[in-house]
């Protein structure tokens, strides 16, 4: 099959990787990463579908898109459902608080993640005894944890820490989390409908050639002041 | 030839709602220029019979001839007999034109209006035409000058006369009137008999029910007494009136002289 | 396809996630009309009132309050009331930490407006007669209010505000985007986790669909018994 | 005179977006609930339990609920039916109808009043007087002609009050697209809110521009009363 | 002593709506055991004195005094004149028990609680003793059968006697009836008079507006007669009927004698 053009989804606002500038144009690292990717296989850039996050997987069934290019893990769960490309990066994820949370001890801590992410997994798996708040988009959480609704929130690390600013009084507490590998996968991968094997095999041979160019670092080095290679 | 051909022929009409036979055979012929009055007493089937003419109600036996065209009927799922052929219904309607106890002009338009509506939309005629020849009929029922006025802006003497108005617009082979004075005051019903009594001098053929034994005797060329949903007595006026052979219409009548 | 919707109901957690969706949005409906209904019961009162100064201020309140769609006034509680300056530090913070109660409070401000219109016209309706009636008899205002005018009035309401309840049910649904574990939400989770929108969203539909019957049979019973007195027999 | 850091324009987009929705949803509604009006008060039994059921189970149901399982579960359905039609397995071919928020906006909301206004029209439909349709009948109108120019226009005038008040409804219905990502007023404000961190500033102007629609409406339906009671109101 | 005062007492009462004064200075004074009939044509203020004297209109001038203690006055902001004290003027209307046209009946309750109400919220009566009270006049007014039925299913004769018993419920000191029978149908008009005659036999004080002439020739013992808002005869009914002084109440009383 020939693609001429690549309907990539993305689940926006997810600052560093996805957010409208103020002018309403979407950027960010996985943005201008995809963009490259699209070209080395059509030409040109990628055509961007918004989608929320809980719906991003059925929306990808639906063929409102043909790649999810968005933070996805890659885990044994969404294999079941969809195809994944080589991974692309990894990030570890993180609590973020205003005050002294620790994970270890979050009985009846309200806790924010957003829903149907591996968070989400995670925070439901092991930390049941704490109230469980879950969100469709990533600033509502912001907004809630700033408001002082949350006691803490669960996100991919450099995306509450950009969220959230430099000089917040909310701030990461604890170790970075990966394990277990089963929930947080071996990294983040575009997700493909399983058919797509020929998409997915382009994307993951244009990504390579991204990376031995050198666009991925320039690109990474935007956006991160730390390696998230893979 | 045509004109030698009845408007209008009903035989062995019969009507039943559910158990109850309110027309138990009545045959009719209406030639030319006739001008029948049906009277009964209430409940005896007249305003029955009328609607059966123009198949409002359709009989549940009996034919329907209107000039010369029998009207075919067939039965459907439920068992009911009802018309085999719309077209020929509407087209048929459109040769009887009906005037209804209580009026019936649509409300929605003027008097002009409602008298050009069914000419226009019904015959085909053009509008220009018709708005011509419905200032003829306004004149005819001395309305002209009410003919941008809505119905409820109008007495009911004054609807009831914009009613025959629009029936005569559409040049009908037959008029049929439903009891056309008994919903209006006292003072109102002289203007309208005297309109239709008009219409009966010009030849129109006509078919009326009513409760004005003054206009069934003094205008109607052939009285009908309905008793029950049979043809009790009919005949010419004077012999009805004056020398009723049943005793029920002599009992119909007592009250009244 | 179909295996996932074997999955989906052959799991108990399912049924619990409904269950507890289901008995937040009851809780969250019935307290809303039990609250909004008691302040009706005053403004309805005020609605009706010759003096401007008491009435008008009303008839603002409901005026914006039906005016605007219940979800533009559930974010400015829900997002208003955080920003309010150093609420953070009174006891009411307590109460507004919770989604659960600013969400609270726009569906009882909302319906409180609805509701008040209901019985503001259903007291308008008390025939002029019986009010002379009590009055001729010694009532006073607040004895006229309280036996008849507001006895009378509650019957004639019912009907128009059983539709009210129906539509209180069906609005309290938006309360899943601020977070709040009602009904659609379990929908959006069975969706979100089983990727199955039709299993998800049309179960809780039957939900929502037994619920509005089971109102509606409830309000026919009480309409049966309590406007009983005004059908001609 | 208000400072919308920016997002002015935006917002106002989105009102004309709601506009348009509101719009698009009332003409669907409209032609919907003639036709379950008239299912309802036809004799056929298949089309009686068709506007009967259409009727009862989208009155059971939250607005919401539909528009979930619509925009969610609509594009599921389309590609299904275009795979059908093309007798293709899943993802054959490229045929891609999207079934978009602007979409499931419109219908189900259109589908959830269409409901409401099949209650409206049959209301209106028999208040209409017998005498005036048999009238029509009796001058050899068809039943077409007859609906057209008497039955409709009469019954519009009883229905008048009812699309009205529905309208007011539908119009703040419409702030639930949002939720399914839509870029209304509502979402637009919602978005400009959080980031800059000032309900107040954005959310007030939102409601109040509902206000103005529903005042302006209020008016609009005033004149239209006068038009389709041409007849009644004695002169 | 207080069987001497009479019950009531009002005089010179004014009353104006915007322009139009509609009483022009009435006096009149009611001993116990006094059926006094008002009678009038329409519109010469016979309702709104009634309304006067209970106060349902305040009037524009003149005074009401029940058994002896005066209704005081006050002006309101707008210059209107107003009860000083509502507390009086509801003790004083307790002791004044009106019957009107419509019934109305408080169509919520049924008959026994319609008739229990007032006793119990107004006089402070133990439901008990309003319940044992209630059915006497249940009784009385041959109403026992039907004393769990609303209004509503209730005929209008029926209705009107339940409503004399829930007058009589507060023992009052004067009944006022305001064309107590002109809202029924004339085969029902009967039933209510003949409770009305009872009472007038048993020495209740009765105030009744009414166009039933026989009633006020026979049952009372005063006629008043009102004109355009002033008394234009009054006196004893024979006088009044067999002999009327005033062209006027000749002419009323002509068509119907
Ligand atoms: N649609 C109907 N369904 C059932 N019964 C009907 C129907 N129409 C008429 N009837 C019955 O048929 C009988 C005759 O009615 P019809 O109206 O023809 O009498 P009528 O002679 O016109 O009396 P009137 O002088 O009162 O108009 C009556 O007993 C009436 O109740
Ligand atoms: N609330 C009011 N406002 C203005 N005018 C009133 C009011 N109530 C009564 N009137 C006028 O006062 C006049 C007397 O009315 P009232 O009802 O006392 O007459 P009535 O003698 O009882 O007549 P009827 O025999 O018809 O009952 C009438 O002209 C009436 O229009
Ligand atoms: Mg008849
Ligand atoms: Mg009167």
């Amino acid at each position: 099959k020939d693609w001429d053009t690549i309907r990539a989804g993305v689940d926006a606002p997810y600052p560093p990787f996805e957010y409208k500038a103020p002018d309403g144009t979407l950027t960010g690292f996985e943005i201008e990463l995809g963009n490259e990717v699209c070209k080395e296989i059509t030409g040109k850039e990628c055509e961007w579908v918004i989608q929320a996050w809980d719906g991003i997987i059925p929306g990808l069934l639906a063929r409102k898109y043909d790649m999810i290019f968005s933070s996805m893990s890659i885990n044994e769960e969404r294999q079941k459902r969809v195809l994944f490309s080589d991974p692309y990066y990894t990030t570890p994820s993180a609590f973020f608080s205003a005050n002294a949370f620790d994970p270890a001890d979050a009985d009846g801590k309200r806790i924010g993640v957003q829903r149907a992410t591996i968070q989400d997994t995670y925070v439901t798996e092991f930390l049941d005894d704490a109230e469980i708040v879950r969100y469709t988009t990533a600033d509502d959480m912001v907004v809630d944890l700033q408001g002082g609704r949350l006691d803490a929130m669960f996100v991919d690390a450099p995306v509450g820490l950009e969220m959230l600013g430099e000089d917040s009084d909310i701030v990461q507490v604890g170790d970075f989390v990966k394990e277990p590998v089963r929930i947080f996968g071996e990294g983040v991968g575009a997700a493909f409908r399983k058919r797509d094997k020929d998409l997915e095999e382009a994307v993951s041979a244009a990504l390579e050639k991204v990376k031995a160019s050198g666009k991925y670092d320039e690109i990474m080095n935007r956006y991160f002041d730390f390696d998230i290679k893979l | 030839m045509a004109t030698d051909v009845a408007p209008l022929v009903v035989s062995d009409i019969h009507k039943r709602f559910g158990e109850h036979e309110v027309l138990k055979g009545i045959s009719m012929e209406a030639q030319k220029g006739d001008v029948i009055s049906l009277i009964g007493s209430s409940g005896s089937g007249k305003s029955t019979f009328l609607r059966c003419i123009n198949l409002l109600e359709v009989p549940t036996s009996g034919d329907i001839q209107v000039h010369g065209e029998n009207i075919s009927f067939k039965t459907d799922k439920r068992g009911e007999r009802i018309p085999a052929n719309n077209r020929q219904v509407e087209q048929m309607r459109a040769r009887l034109s009906m005037v209804f106890q209580g009026f019936n002009l649509w409300s929605h338009m003027t008097v002009l209006e409602n008298i050009i509506e069914a000419p226009v939309n019904v015959l085909g005629i053009s509008k220009a035409e018709a708005m011509d020849r419905a200032k003829e009929h306004l004149e005819r029922v001395g309305l002209y000058d009410r003919k941008d006025y809505y119905p409820a802006h109008m007495s009911g003497g004054q609807q009831q006369r914009a009613a025959i108005a629009r029936a005569l617009a559409m040049n009908p082979e037959v008029m049929l009137f439903d009891e056309p004075t008994s919903a209006l005051d006292p003072e109102l019903v002289g203007e309208v008999l005297k309109v239709m009594r008009g219409l009966a001098e010009e030849g129109r053929t006509m078919i009326v029910v009513t409760h004005e034994m003054a206009f069934a005797r003094d205008v109607s060329n052939h009285v009908v007494y309905l008793h029950d949903g049979v043809i009790e007595e009919q005949g010419n006026p004077k012999d009805v009136f004056e020398n009723p052979s049943s005793e029920r219409m002599k009992q119909f009548l007592s009250p009244k002289y | 396809m179909f295996e996932s919707t074997i999955d989906i109901f052959t799991n108990p957690d399912t049924y619990e996630l409904y269950w507890d969706g289901a008995v937040v949005t009851v809780q969250m409906v019935f307290l809303s009309l039990l609250i909004g209904g008691a302040l009706a019961v005053p403004l309805a009162i005020m609605r009706t009132s010759k003096n401007k100064l008491i009435n008008y201020p009303v008839w603002v309140f409901t005026y914006i309050f039906r005016g605007t769609p219940l979800l533009v006034q559930l974010y400015l509680i829900y997002y208003g009331v955080a920003l309010i300056e150093g609420i953070q530090q009174t006891f009411w913070w307590a109460i507004f930490k919770e989604a659960f109660y600013p969400c609270l409070i726009a569906f009882v401000l909302n319906t409180a407006a609805y509701t008040t219109e209901i019985f503001r016209g259903a007291i308008e309706a008390t025939p002029r007669g019986e009010i002379e009636a009590a009055k001729a008899y010694g009532m006073s205002w607040g004895k006229r209010m309280k036996r008849i005018i507001l006895p009378s009035a509650f019957r004639r309401a019912i009907p128009a505000y059983s539709n009210e309840v129906v539509f209180m049910l069906h609005a309290s649904a938006i309360a899943s985007t601020v977070t709040i574990a009602d009904l659609l939400n379990a929908g959006r989770m069975i969706y979100a986790r089983y990727y199955a929108p039709f299993d998800g969203f049309i179960f809780a539909a039957l939900v929502y669909l037994c619920l509005t019957f089971g109102i509606l049979a409830v309000f026919k019973q009480i309409e049966k018994r309590m406007l009983g007195h005004l059908q001609p027999r | 005179m208000f400072d919308f850091e920016g997002y002015g324009p935006g917002i106002f987009k989105g009102a004309i977006l709601t506009m348009e929705l509101a719009a698009l949803s009332l003409v669907l509604a409209f032609t919907l609930g003639l036709l379950g009006a008239m299912g309802k008060l036809s004799k056929n039994r298949m089309a009686n339990g068709v506007a009967t059921t259409y009727t009862t189970i989208i009155r059971g149901v939250p607005d919401l609920v539909w528009m979930m399982l619509l925009y969610f579960g609509g594009q599921i359905m389309v590609n299904a039916f275009f795979d059908w039609l093309y007798n293709a397995t899943d993802g054959q071919i490229d045929i891609f109808f999207p079934f978009n928020e602007f979409l499931s906006g419109v219908l189900t909301i259109g589908f959830i009043f269409g409901a409401y206004m099949t209650e409206t029209f049959r209301g209106a439909f028999m208040a209409v007087d017998a005498g005036q349709i048999e009238a029509g009948k009796a001058y050899g109108m068809s039943s077409w002609q007859i609906f057209r120019r008497i039955s409709f226009p009469q019954m519009m005038r009883h229905a008048l009050p009812g699309i009205a008040n529905n309208w007011q409804v539908l119009l703040k219905t419409t702030a639930l697209v949002s939720i399914i990502g839509l870029a209304d007023m509502v979402r637009l404000a919602t978005e400009a809110a959080k980031s800059t961190g000032e309900p107040f500033k954005f959310f007030i102007p939102v409601a109040i521009v509902y206000l103005g629609i529903a005042a302006l409406s209020d008016v609009l339906f005033k004149k239209l009363n006068t038009v389709y009671s041409a007849g009644v109101v004695k002169g």
